[in-house]
């Protein structure tokens, strides 16, 4: 095997090879735990950032073995893994810095960090899978890793919704098995390719194509948090803050939305669903799910359920942006996938700050926090104005970016629940900053902990900073050869040149 | 039609009779009892049918040697089974404890 | 009234399987027989070492399935004993002193042990052979147990289980002993074949015999078990 | 060295068995260590003959069929024969270790081990109807003296119903084989499908293969036959419930499935093929819902068999008159569903058995945070798990999506939705196990840690079978392969 051919698995083994190793280690073997997290995810950064550059020049990545007759196992680099490859592995390093911090001196942490390796290897599996029914096994594998996150703390609390997230996410597994199943069974080829393979495809089995693509949406808007299947996410909030903050705000969903975006890009191709009439609909429902699931963010008084209507509000943008079918809206959609991936991780870091050190969980208590915790507390309004999209912030490049993709394809409309949903993110958020630094404090909190000068442990502080410097950074130098925007373009540029 | 045939159709009634003896008795002696019934009724099919067509044919025979062996073996072990189990609990009958209730005959 | 509607509800169930079952023979029977078996059968006579077909087939050509028959009635030997006291088979309980019995013993042992050998002696040119020569020894040892004759033998130690696999080992011996040779499993050297059935017919009268006087005394049962998994005891 | 081979597997079994009756509990258990390592290697070896050269009838004593008995060795007998080494001397060394070799009945666990074993060995290879019935008789036979042996009245309770509804099934088998021989004069597989090459089907035999599939479906806990199954390898101890759910019910179904390949397209029909699914399907249903209601884990493992035997039954509709593709789909989905449904259960049954001893009660709630101690067991429970659900990327993830192929690409797209339920249903009983052992419990500090022998077994096989989804392809490809010549090489 080639080198061109190993580095996917390499990027792949490292978190796995991790958790096996950290399952293998004792509960109480701490140091060394941490350096093997640590060290894997440094490790695994590298690797993506040799095959960012290599994918932008042009090296093609990939390795393959029939895992079954007609079926083979994909694994390959192309500009839209990395992204996601890219995301995952930036945010995995910062998250297991600040998980290291958050969970100190609780019990059952080896059996956290394992699965959590375990779920980053699947998210990388995902991002890398070469066509669907590898893209799966990944689906399922993290559906699978992630239960054991979700009950951490054994709570009856914690275990219910660790039943609302498998009925959830199973059932979708399911419906999307039969959709791929049928896919395959009809058209025999689940390759991802740019510009995708079904427009050519015979007209007798369009209905066949259409119900299909409902199917694969169904499955995959589970995880991506559509309306009216994202139940479960509100609820999946009990978990730990890291946990939310990677895998609900980041990994899981997004691997929802990015299975979206694989099936009309790279398997039907966006002429293909936009000639089957399937990305009008596609985009109403994305619309709806913007607007309903800001409204409903509202009415949320914990802090981790609001953020979590948030984040079924934003993924629901990438959605959009795709669904819109003109290649400006999609680099819109696509460059969102990173923008609120960092947005949307520091704020639910600060939440978890806020919560480890005041024990703050309620939105009411937050009455003047922001002289207690500064760093944090800064780091929370830059998330949340770069949510609401304000200017220079990575929000508002996709908000304009996609307000400008809608408006090249003629659907004025959609700058309608742009506006509505930045009014509406501003009406959720603003009370909180105003909380934060407006209002006077109480004399005590909730559970206070304290750590000398510091504000809080520097293990939970600077995730949050780092995360927020990259919101501020990416908003202002969109325009550089490397932002997350200019990567978006590529991919856009790469798709429609086929 | 040769009698050969006629022990063919005997061995279909026994059969029916085992069968109904084994699915509606409930001692657990009787159901064994019944179960060599049907046996015997299998091994009558076993020769006849083929003796009435081709004549006396020894490999049937010797299966049907070689299932009585079986069936003997069968038949002792679940005796013994039985046996043990009436020792250890004083039932006759797989019913009666409500543990059990929810199996039936098989 | 539940019980009765469900007897004849099954009580029609088994005459209506009875009556498709010997439809399908009256239909079987219809066809002329297919069977090039015993004419096959009886050209291959003269190299099965034996002059009685059904010996041949149980002890020749199909003696795979005498050896696993035989597998199986040693599994219930085994399973039988392992429920069984283990300090003796013996249970005074069970005798019997009927002068009768004494003055028939007396006279049916040895005939009862002449008729197993000449059944095992018959088994090669007529009908006969391990089976039913060990039945009969079989028989002889349940009247010597009733009638209390010691069979040091019977307890559970090492020789009882040497006497029940011994025809299965002779057998089992006598089917690997050709793949030395460079033959197929069971095939008997072809000058050997006649000696070889006769010792595995020898042997296996004795082994059955043992096996079901082995069933037949072992039945009274120790009171020792296992604990359930998961019981605290 | 094929005839070494083929001789080696089928006297180690016997002889062992003799062997070991003649040993006690602990020179037993060493015999047996010399046992399997012989007969691990004799079965590999034999698979790859028959991987590199190709499948081949055996003849037993020199004498081929119809006259004698022949065995039949191709890549799907081997495979199975290969597998039956892997799980039943997991097994086999697990037992050793636990099962208390202070009761001194305990001894006799070898022998009937070592019958089972040889008469799985030929059930596998068996070309020959009448001999299957042998065969099958040898495995019920042990497989009720190993779940009976020292058993108190509810084991006793459940072996005598496990051995009723063997012998019924195999009175009922026998039954047919008497009217196959009957109509055809021969007993010999191969034989009877060649005869029905040439002719036209007759009517009667119809009722045969009736007979002898409902017979085997009785022995194989098809729905509604399967009350028998749940108690007899619930109370067993657990390396026989694993050998008894991993590879016994194997057998008899393995029997059906052959048969109904041979002659099914000539004596079966399409009512009664489609009826055998409805009642896999029924039994997916029905098993999952009852292994949800249980409180005892064993429980659970056992009725989840039953559920699972309901897919196997997808085998009949799946294969008659379909095309020549979707009919191979489906035989090969099964083939990965027997595989993997064996080394998972039979990791599951282990691995229960040692968690069972470490928290010291077989109901589930007692596992409450048991995930604390993080027990190996209880990792490996949850890998075979993940291929009980058929979730990527297990042998059963495999199987699942071959089946879903075949079903798609005949147009019953109603066996698609079985399947998938199935799944979601599987997650409901065994993510309730998981779930217990994930709640908080503090008063859980009692926790003994089984020796690490008894622990890494079920992990090796739930690696096993989490682990055949890779390696599907190369599995399957020996089965394919076709017959080398006729007769013995």
């Amino acid at each position: 095997m080639t080198l061109e051919e190993w580095m996917p698995v390499f990027a792949l083994m490292i978190s796995l090879v991790a958790s096996v190793g950290i399952f293998a280690l004792p509960e109480t073997g701490y140091v060394r735990r941490t350096s093997v997290n640590l060290g894997a995810a440094v490790l695994k950064l590298v690797v993506v950032i040799v095959m960012v550059w290599g994918v932008f020049h042009g090296v093609n990545y990939g390795v393959s073995f029939t895992m079954l007759p007609g079926v083979t196992f994909v694994l390959r680099a192309d500009a839209l893994s990395m992204m996601f490859a890219g995301l995952s592995a930036v945010l995995w390093l910062l998250t297991t810095i600040y998980a290291v911090g958050y969970l100190e001196d609780s019990p059952n942490r080896r059996r956290f960090f394992g699965f959590f390796s375990l779920c980053v290897a699947s998210t990388m599996g995902i991002a890398l899978a070469g066509n669907l029914f590898t893209f799966f096994l990944f689906y399922e594998i993290l559906t699978l890793s992630t239960y054991p996150l979700v009950v951490h703390r054994g709570t009856e609390k914690a275990l219910r919704a660790g039943r609302t997230y498998l009925i959830y996410t199973l059932t979708g597994g399911a419906v999307l098995l039969l959709a791929i199943a049928w896919l395959h069974s009809l058209v025999g080829d689940l390759s991802f390719r740019d510009g995708g393979h079904l427009v050519d495809a015979d007209p007798d089995i369009h209905r066949s194509l259409i119900l299909i693509f409902i199917l694969l949406v169904a499955g995959l808007g589970v995880k991506a948090a559509l309306f009216p299947l994202h139940g479960w996410l509100p609820q999946a909030m009990v978990a730990p803050a890291p946990v939310s903050a990677l895998l609900h705000a980041v990994a899981v969903v997004k691997a929802g939305a990015f299975g979206i975006v694989r099936v009309v890009y790279d398997v039907y191709g966006v002429e293909a669903s936009s000639d089957l009439g399937l990305l009008a609909p596609l985009s109403w429902l994305a619309a709806f799910t913007i607007l309903y699931a800001s409204t409903r963010a509202i009415w949320q008084v914990d802090l981790k359920r609001r953020l979590a209507f948030s984040t079924i509000s934003q993924v629901s943008y990438i959605i959009l942006g795709i669904a819109l079918a003109g290649p400006l809206a999609a680099v819109g959609g696509l460059v969102h996938l990173l923008h609120q991936g960092i947005m949307k991780i520091t704020l639910f870091f600060c939440a978890g700050n806020y919560a480890e050190t005041l024990g703050i969980h309620r939105i009411d208590e937050m009455d003047g926090a922001g002289q207690r915790m500064p760093g944090t507390s800064l780091a929370f309004t830059i998330g949340a104005f770069g949510m609401i999209g304000a200017p220079p912030l990575a929000g508002f490049i996709t908000k304009w970016v996609m307000g400008s993709g809608a408006l090249a394809v003629n659907m004025d409309w959609v700058i309608l629940v742009l506006v509505g949903s930045s009014l509406l993110n501003a009406v959720y958020f603003l009370p909180i900053i105003h909380r934060l630094w407006f209002r006077k404090g109480k004399e005590t909190w909730p559970e206070e902990r304290t750590w000398g000068r510091l504000e809080t442990s520097p293990w939970l502080l600077w995730p949050p900073l780092l995360t927020a410097m990259m919101v501020v950074v990416s908003g202002v130098f969109a325009s550089s050869q490397f932002s997350p925007l200019a990567w978006a373009e590529l991919i856009v540029l790469r798709e429609i040149s086929e | 039609m040769t009698s050969y045939l006629l022990y063919a159709l005997a061995g279909a009634a026994l059969c029916g009779i085992g069968l109904f003896g084994l699915l509606r008795l409930s001692h657990l002696l009787r159901k064994l009892l019944a179960f060599n019934i049907m046996g015997s009724g299998v091994f009558l099919i076993m020769v006849g049918l083929p003796q009435h067509q081709s004549g006396p044919d020894p490999v049937p025979q010797a299966l049907v040697l070689t299932g009585i062996v079986v069936a003997i073996a069968a038949t002792a072990l679940a005796v013994v089974l039985i046996r043990r189990y009436y020792h250890q609990s004083g039932m006759t009958s797989l019913e009666g404890e409500a543990g059990s209730r929810e199996g039936g005959p098989l | 009234m539940i019980r009765a509607v469900r007897t004849c509800f099954i009580a029609l169930a088994c005459i209506a399987f009875s009556a498709v079952l010997a439809a399908s023979i009256w239909a079987i029977a219809g066809d002329p027989g297919q069977g090039t078996l015993p004419q096959l059968l009886s050209e291959n006579m003269s190299r099965s070492g034996v002059e009685h077909p059904v010996t041949a087939v149980l002890l020749n050509f199909r003696s795979y399935d005498t050896l696993l028959e035989i597998g199986v009635l040693v599994i219930a030997g085994i399973a039988g004993i392992s429920m069984s006291k283990t300090t003796s088979l013996e249970d005074p309980e069970l005798r019997t002193s009927d002068p009768l019995l004494y003055a028939l013993q007396r006279w049916f042992i040895p005939l009862m042990l002449v008729l197993a050998g000449y059944l095992l002696w018959a088994g090669a040119d007529r009908p006969g052979g391990a089976f039913q020569a060990g039945a009969v020894l079989a028989a002889t040892g349940v009247l010597m147990r009733l009638g209390g004759i010691p069979m040091d033998f019977l307890r559970p130690g090492l020789l009882l289980r040497l006497g029940l696999v011994l025809g299965f080992s002779v057998f089992l011996l006598a089917a690997v002993v050709s793949v030395i040779g460079g033959d197929a499993f069971l095939a008997y050297p072809p000058d050997m074949t006649k000696p070889l059935i006769l010792v595995i017919e020898s042997v296996l009268t004795l082994s059955i015999a043992m096996v079901l006087l082995a069933l037949f005394v072992s039945a009274p049962v120790n009171d020792a078990e296992d604990p359930e998994e998961g019981d605290p005891s | 060295m094929t005839l070494w081979l083929m001789a080696g597997l089928l006297f180690t079994p016997l002889a062992w068995a003799v062997l070991t009756l003649l040993t006690d509990f602990v020179w037993g258990r060493r015999v047996t260590w010399v046992g399997i390592l012989v007969q691990v290697l004799v079965s590999l070896g034999l698979w790859l003959t028959v991987a590199q050269h190709g499948g081949f009838y055996y003849d037993l004593g020199g004498w081929g069929a119809p006259l004698g008995i022949e065995l039949r060795v191709d890549g799907l007998a081997v495979t199975f024969v290969l597998l039956t080494a892997a799980v039943a001397s997991a097994c086999g060394l697990h037992a050793g270790v636990y099962i208390d070799q202070h009761k001194p009945w305990h001894r006799y666990f070898w022998p009937l081990f070592w019958f089972l074993w040889s008469g799985l060995n030929a059930v596998w290879l068996g070309g020959d109807l009448f001999n299957l019935y042998v065969g099958l008789e040898l495995i019920s036979l042990s497989a009720v003296g190993l779940v009976a042996l020292g058993g108190n009245a509810n084991a006793l309770r459940a072996s005598i119903r496990y051995l009723l509804a063997a012998l019924l099934g195999s009175l009922a088998y026998l039954l047919g084989v008497a009217l196959i021989y009957g109509q055809f004069g021969t007993l010999s597989i191969a034989g009877v499908v060649a005869w029905l090459d040439n002719h036209s089907a007759p009517a009667g035999p119809g009722l045969a293969l009736a007979l002898m599939i409902t017979g085997l479906a009785l022995k194989t806990a098809l729905f509604p036959l399967h009350r028998w199954l749940p108690p007899a390898h619930g109370i067993a101890k657990s390396p026989v419930s694993a050998l008894l759910s991993a590879l016994v019910v194997k057998a008899s179904f393995y029997i059906a499935a052959r048969l109904w390949l041979a002659f099914g397209e000539s004596l079966g029909s399409l009512a009664a093929a489609q009826m055998v699914g409805l009642l896999g399907g029924a039994a997916v249903v029905w098993g999952s819902w009852l292994a949800c209601k249980q409180a005892q884990l064993k429980q659970v493992v056992a009725y989840s068999s039953v559920a699972q035997i309901g897919y196997l039954f997808l085998l009949f509709p799946l294969t008659y008159s379909v095309s020549e593709s979707v009919s191979l789909q489906a035989q090969q989905g099964i083939t990965l569903q027997v595989i993997s449904h064996a080394l998972a259960k039979a990791a599951m049954f282990l691995a229960a058995g040692n968690l069972i001893l470490s928290v010291g009660s077989s109901r589930i709630d007692a596992l409450a945070g048991v995930s604390r101690f993080l027990p190996f067991s209880l990792f490996s429970f949850g890998l075979a798990g993940v291929s009980l659900m058929s979730l990527p990327p297990s042998g059963g993830f495999a199987a699942k999506w071959l089946l879903l192929q075949a079903s798609l690409g005949s147009g019953q797209w109603w066996w698609a939705l079985v399947l998938l339920a199935g799944g979601l249903l599987s997650a409901a009983y065994l993510f309730r196990i998981y779930r217990a052992s994930f709640a908080e419990n503090p008063e859980t500090d009692q926790f003994f840690h089984p020796s690490k022998s008894l622990e890494i077994i079920p992990m090796v096989l739930a690696v096993m079978a989490l682990g055949l989804g890779f390696v599907s392809e190369q599995v399957l490809s020996v089965m394919a392969l076709p017959f080398a010549e006729e007769g013995a090489p």
